[in-house]
């Protein structure tokens, strides 16, 4: 017991967080973010790592939903963190103080636990999280049953490929049903919806990916929750009328490539220069002068743009009509500079903001999910932006 | 060595008949490689080190393989709804318990000659000699052998080319492989997703 | 006895540093690994439907059984745990053996993503392992032996890392990759939630990540005896050189980590089979050519 | 540890493996028979080297070959399944009987 109390008080200093960023709540998430970077604490990269889970914004119904999930899965020691779209940073730090005395809180910790051992586990059969689908997971134990492939089925035609006679369900689902790959044979197509919990991944976008081994046969997008004005807020106010300068408006867009920048680069796998972008958008949304912050952002652009294995990886990924993700990552780094450069710019504010892409589905199709990560990531789509 | 001979042999024959009795494919799959590995740690102890160690590196690789074709092309490979599927049960038991018990009697009543010399020092070095030497021949039948059966697989497994992937003057600088945007090999008439407006061009226009 | 307790202690001593390092460079506190050892001990266990919890186990188990086997052929100063004839291969075969710890691992929790960075561990592991192969047996033929020591005894002039560093090179690739690490970690990558150990927490993951640092450490130590002399150096007795050369090779390895994005095996499979393989044929025949 | 306790070991394998060989309906499993039959010979060969003519090293290429022919089988066999697969969706034997002569 004594053990037990001594151990959760270490493991209490270095929590694991992971952010949720649900609607409204980019400005919150931003603000979370760099206090948990203060705070030196490790982010957990999957949720299914974390310990201390970040809601920022307000969630939806079907997003709650899936956050509801994701906790439900989430063992313990476990803590439950709310950011308000309206907090502040003094706020956020008491927030994620009270998280961490109750994640070192033995009888809270053994409550917790004893509820839960009460309630008897079962998966939920709709399930919208993203390690959490074992709906998802466990259709790929195979398609039909044996007599579906026997002689007496094979009049009936192929149906296009598909053998969906749900003979038994194991475990109380559905086996999965075939169809046609890339490849020309026929495999098993499992449902599996891909987000709105990822890691660097868009606010609210839920893609339904038919997936045959790891390659997504066929997709389509949805979003939860209306577009952020967050972003666009410069914007925004200038055509309500108020006083906004160029200087403010970009230092905004900067922040919002710099934090696009950071989303890609972790999907790439590159923590640390993930970390530098990030570092880096704190301080700009923090008002650092443009003398604290050109140095180190040319340094982290030199970085990025030295390294030939990201160009090598990220080559011909996601082509449309405006290029590929290379192209893309540099125009990123290219603007970010240009409004750093600019951050003295004091003449008044005009023009509509910069249009963020938009996801279209067939993107993705015939892709692994690493490409496909790394195709929205680098694309770091919205749903229709919300002017005001 | 006699009580570690005796238990990796009743390991080894243990997994082998579990392999054709649990329903899940990944517990058979798994328990032919754990036969394949008693049979390699069997062979350490008779001296044959170098073999059983490369029995054990090619096994657990080559079930690997099999583990990925087995989730592609079996149905239901976690045996999570129990099912027999074999045909001939009674003659196929009849049949290896006959051989068994053949084979059984052929190894007590033979009377096997005596041995000849001793294990040497280095029975790898052994092996290397001799295929490097007296055994050469052998050596290269069987790389033939193998580069035949690399061609012949890869014919027959794949259905794209060269030809589809550089182009029909193979001039094209990178490859075109299936992938997000660039047409998936099947054709045209089987997949309808619905996106004509994404990435590069079609192969077949392309190369048309 | 004396040699195995040793061994034990170097692992969990180099992979605890690492895992600091690795923290500090990361940006959190260095004590982090430590905070995460007592989390993952007092945390539950994650449930997920219909797991195969014996494969499971095994695969957790193997996990961090296989790098503590592969650590027995390494000379650790004067002599390894055991001197097997054939230690070249049978660290090779232990390392291997990994591929089925990470594929029981990914597919008995049921899971997607676990399944997916299982299927993306193969596609990797049949990318590296013929370079790596070729790297091995470049170093074998070099020393004339498949014996770890009988490699350390060939280089008293000269390190093989002078006179063979494209197998150098190639096997520091191969490090990254069978300690799935840094650029070669696709399997357990971020984008897939974590891959193989998405679904892993408590003592599996510890076990697991445990595992994975045993990997990393034995992946360091063995270029030691192979390329960097083992315990030939100056001053210094020959276990400390081992250390400090493993310990060297170690951050090298914890540093590229944070300087290099993860590599595709979609892509790495051609560069692998069209520029590695072949460089390393190259390499062995050179070696070959010296030797005769 | 003696001669004919390795080759009741091989016997035995070989037994096990050809009653998968002939009563598995999946190609996969029916390989699985092949495997552990290989397996059986392998364990035949070891043993003949080291119980009877350690000197040459006859046996030892013996063991080789077999270990070679199990990965050619297995290469060679799922190829097949894939061509089989893609022509026609079938992966039992049962399935395919009509590719008999």
């Amino acid at each position: 017991m004594v053990v037990t109390e001594w151990l959760l008080k270490r493991a209490a200093d270095h929590p694991r967080p992971f952010v949720v960023s649900a609607e409204h709540g980019t400005r919150a998430r931003l603000l979370g973010e760099a206090e948990i970077a203060r705070r030196r604490w490790r982010p957990a990269e999957p949720a299914s790592e974390a310990d201390l889970l970040v809601i920022c914004g307000t969630p939806g119904e079907e997003f709650e939903a899936a956050i509801r999930t994701v906790w439900d899965d989430l063992p313990g020691p476990r803590a439950r963190v709310d950011l308000p779209s309206d907090a502040t940073p003094p706020s956020i730090g008491q927030a994620l103080n009270r998280a961490v005395a109750h994640l070192a809180d033995k009888d809270a910790q053994w409550r917790d636990a004893a509820a839960r051992a009460g309630k008897p586990w079962s998966p939920d059969a709709d399930r919208n999280s993203d390690s959490h689908t074992p709906d998802g997971g466990s259709s790929h134990h195979g398609h039909d049953s044996h007599a579906s492939h026997g002689q007496e089925h094979d009049d009936d035609g192929h149906e296009g490929g598909h053998h969906e006679h749900h003979m038994g369900n194991p475990g109380g689902l559905p086996m999965a049903g075939r169809g046609p790959d890339r490849d020309g044979l026929s495999l098993d197509r499992l449902h599996v919806s891909i987000g709105p919990i990822l890691s660097d991944w868009p606010r609210g976008l839920v893609v339904e990916s038919v997936l045959q081994g790891d390659v997504i046969q066929d997709a389509a997008v949805r979003w939860l929750g209306s577009g952020e004005s967050f972003w666009a807020e410069p914007w925004n106010k200038a055509a309500a009328g108020h006083p906004v300068t160029r200087a403010e408006a970009g230092r905004r867009q900067a922040a919002a490539y710099l934090d696009s920048l950071g989303r890609l680069l972790s999907v790439s796998g590159w923590s640390g220069a993930a970390r530098r972008a990030r570092a880096l958008r704190d301080r700009l949304l923090a008002d650092a002068p443009r003398a604290e912050l050109a140095a180190p952002y040319r340094s982290f652009e030199r970085q990025v743009r030295r390294s030939r294995t990201l160009r090598w990886m990220l080559r011909d990924v996601g082509s449309i009509e405006d290029g590929d993700a290379v192209s893309r990552l540099d125009g990123w780094l290219t603007r970010t500079r240009a409004a750093i450069d600019a951050l003295e710019d004091e003449t008044p504010l005009d023009g509509a903001p910069p249009v963020r892409h938009t996801l279209h589905p067939g993107l993705l199709v015939g892709g692994e999910l690493a490409t496909a990560r790394l195709i929205i990531a680098s694309l770091d789509p919205e749903p229709a932006v919300a002017h005001a | 060595m006699a009580v570690a001979f005796w238990i990796l042999a009743v390991v080894s024959v243990a997994a082998g008949i579990v392999v054709f009795v649990v329903d899940s494919m990944a517990r058979a799959t798994f328990a032919l490689l754990a036969s394949l590995l008693a049979v390699g740690a069997a062979f350490l102890l008779i001296d044959l080190e170098y073999l059983g160690v490369l029995i054990i590196l090619m096994m657990v690789m080559e079930m690997l393989i099999m583990a990925v074709f087995m989730i592609m092309y079996m149905m239901n490979p976690a045996g999570l709804m129990p099912m027999k599927m074999v045909h001939n049960n009674r003659g196929a038991v009849i049949i290896s318990g006959a051989v068994f018990v053949l084979l059984t009697a052929g190894i007590f009543l033979t009377s096997w000659p005596q041995r000849r010399g001793e294990p040497p020092a280095d029975p790898t070095r052994e092996l290397g000699m001799a295929i490097m030497g007296s055994k050469m021949l052998v050596m290269m039948v069987i790389g033939v052998a193998i580069l035949a059966t690399m061609i012949s697989t890869v014919v027959l497994a794949t259905h794209r080319g060269r030809y589809d992937r550089y182009g029909e003057d193979l001039k094209r600088r990178r490859p075109l492989d299936p992938g997000p945007g660039q047409g998936p090999g099947l054709p045209a008439a089987e997949h309808h997703h619905g996106h004509g407006s994404c990435g590069s061009p079609d192969p077949r226009e392309e190369s048309g | 006895m004396l040699e195995g307790a040793v061994l034990l202690l170097a692992l969990v001593g180099l992979g605890l540093s690492a895992a600091c390092l690795d923290a500090r460079l990361g940006g959190a506190q260095v004590g982090a690994p430590f905070g995460e050892v007592a989390r993952l001990l007092v945390q539950q266990r994650r449930r997920t439907l219909l797991r195969d919890t014996l494969l499971l186990r095994i695969g957790v188990i193997s996990l961090i059984v296989a790098p503590v086997l592969a650590g027995i052929v390494i000379p650790l100063g004067d002599a390894p745990v055991a001197d097997l004839a054939v230690g070249i291969v049978w660290f090779n075969a232990m390392e291997v053996c990994v591929w089925g710890s990470l594929w029981l691992t990914g597919w008995a929790v049921n899971s997607v993503y676990p399944l997916a960075g299982a299927y993306r561990l193969v596609a990797q592991g049949l990318a590296y392992e013929l370079p790596h192969m070729f790297a091995l047996i470049t170093v074998a033929l070099g020393a004339g032996s498949l014996r770890m020591g009988d490699a350390v005894q060939a280089q008293q002039g000269l390190w093989f890392v002078v006179w063979m560093p494209i197998a150098f090179l190639i096997y520091l690739v191969s490090a990254l990759a069978m300690a799935f690490w840094g650029p070669m970690s696709q399997p357990v990558g971020t984008d897939l939630a974590g891959g193989v150990r998405a679904e892993l927490s408590g003592p599996d993951r510890l076990l697991f990540q445990a595992g994975r640092y045993a990997l990393l450490v034995v992946a360091a130590a063995a270029a030691v005896p192979l390329f960097l002399g083992g315990g030939a150096g100056p001053v210094l007795p020959s276990w400390l050189w081992v250390l400090v050369k493993t310990a060297a090779v170690l951050g090298l390895l914890v540093w590229v980590r944070h300087r290099v994005p993860a590599i595709r095996m979609d892509r790495f499979t051609q560069a692998s089979w069209l520029v590695l393989i072949p460089l390393s044929l190259v390499q062995l025949l050179v070696v070959g050519i010296v030797v005769l | 540890m003696t001669l004919q306790s390795f080759l009741l070991l091989g016997a035995a394998l070989f037994a096990v493996g050809l009653y998968g060989a002939l009563s598995q309906q999946s190609i996969v499993m029916l390989m699985m028979g092949l495997e552990l039959m290989i397996n059986g010979l392998i364990v035949a060969g070891g043993a003949f080297w080291y119980f009877l003519a350690p000197e040459t090293a006859d046996g030892q290429v013996l063991v080789l070959v077999a270990i070679t022919v199990m990965a050619l089988e297995m290469a060679m066999g799922f190829a097949v399944v894939t061509a089989l697969f893609r022509a026609r969706e079938v992966d039992l034997t049962d399935e395919a009987k009509d590719l008999k002569g």
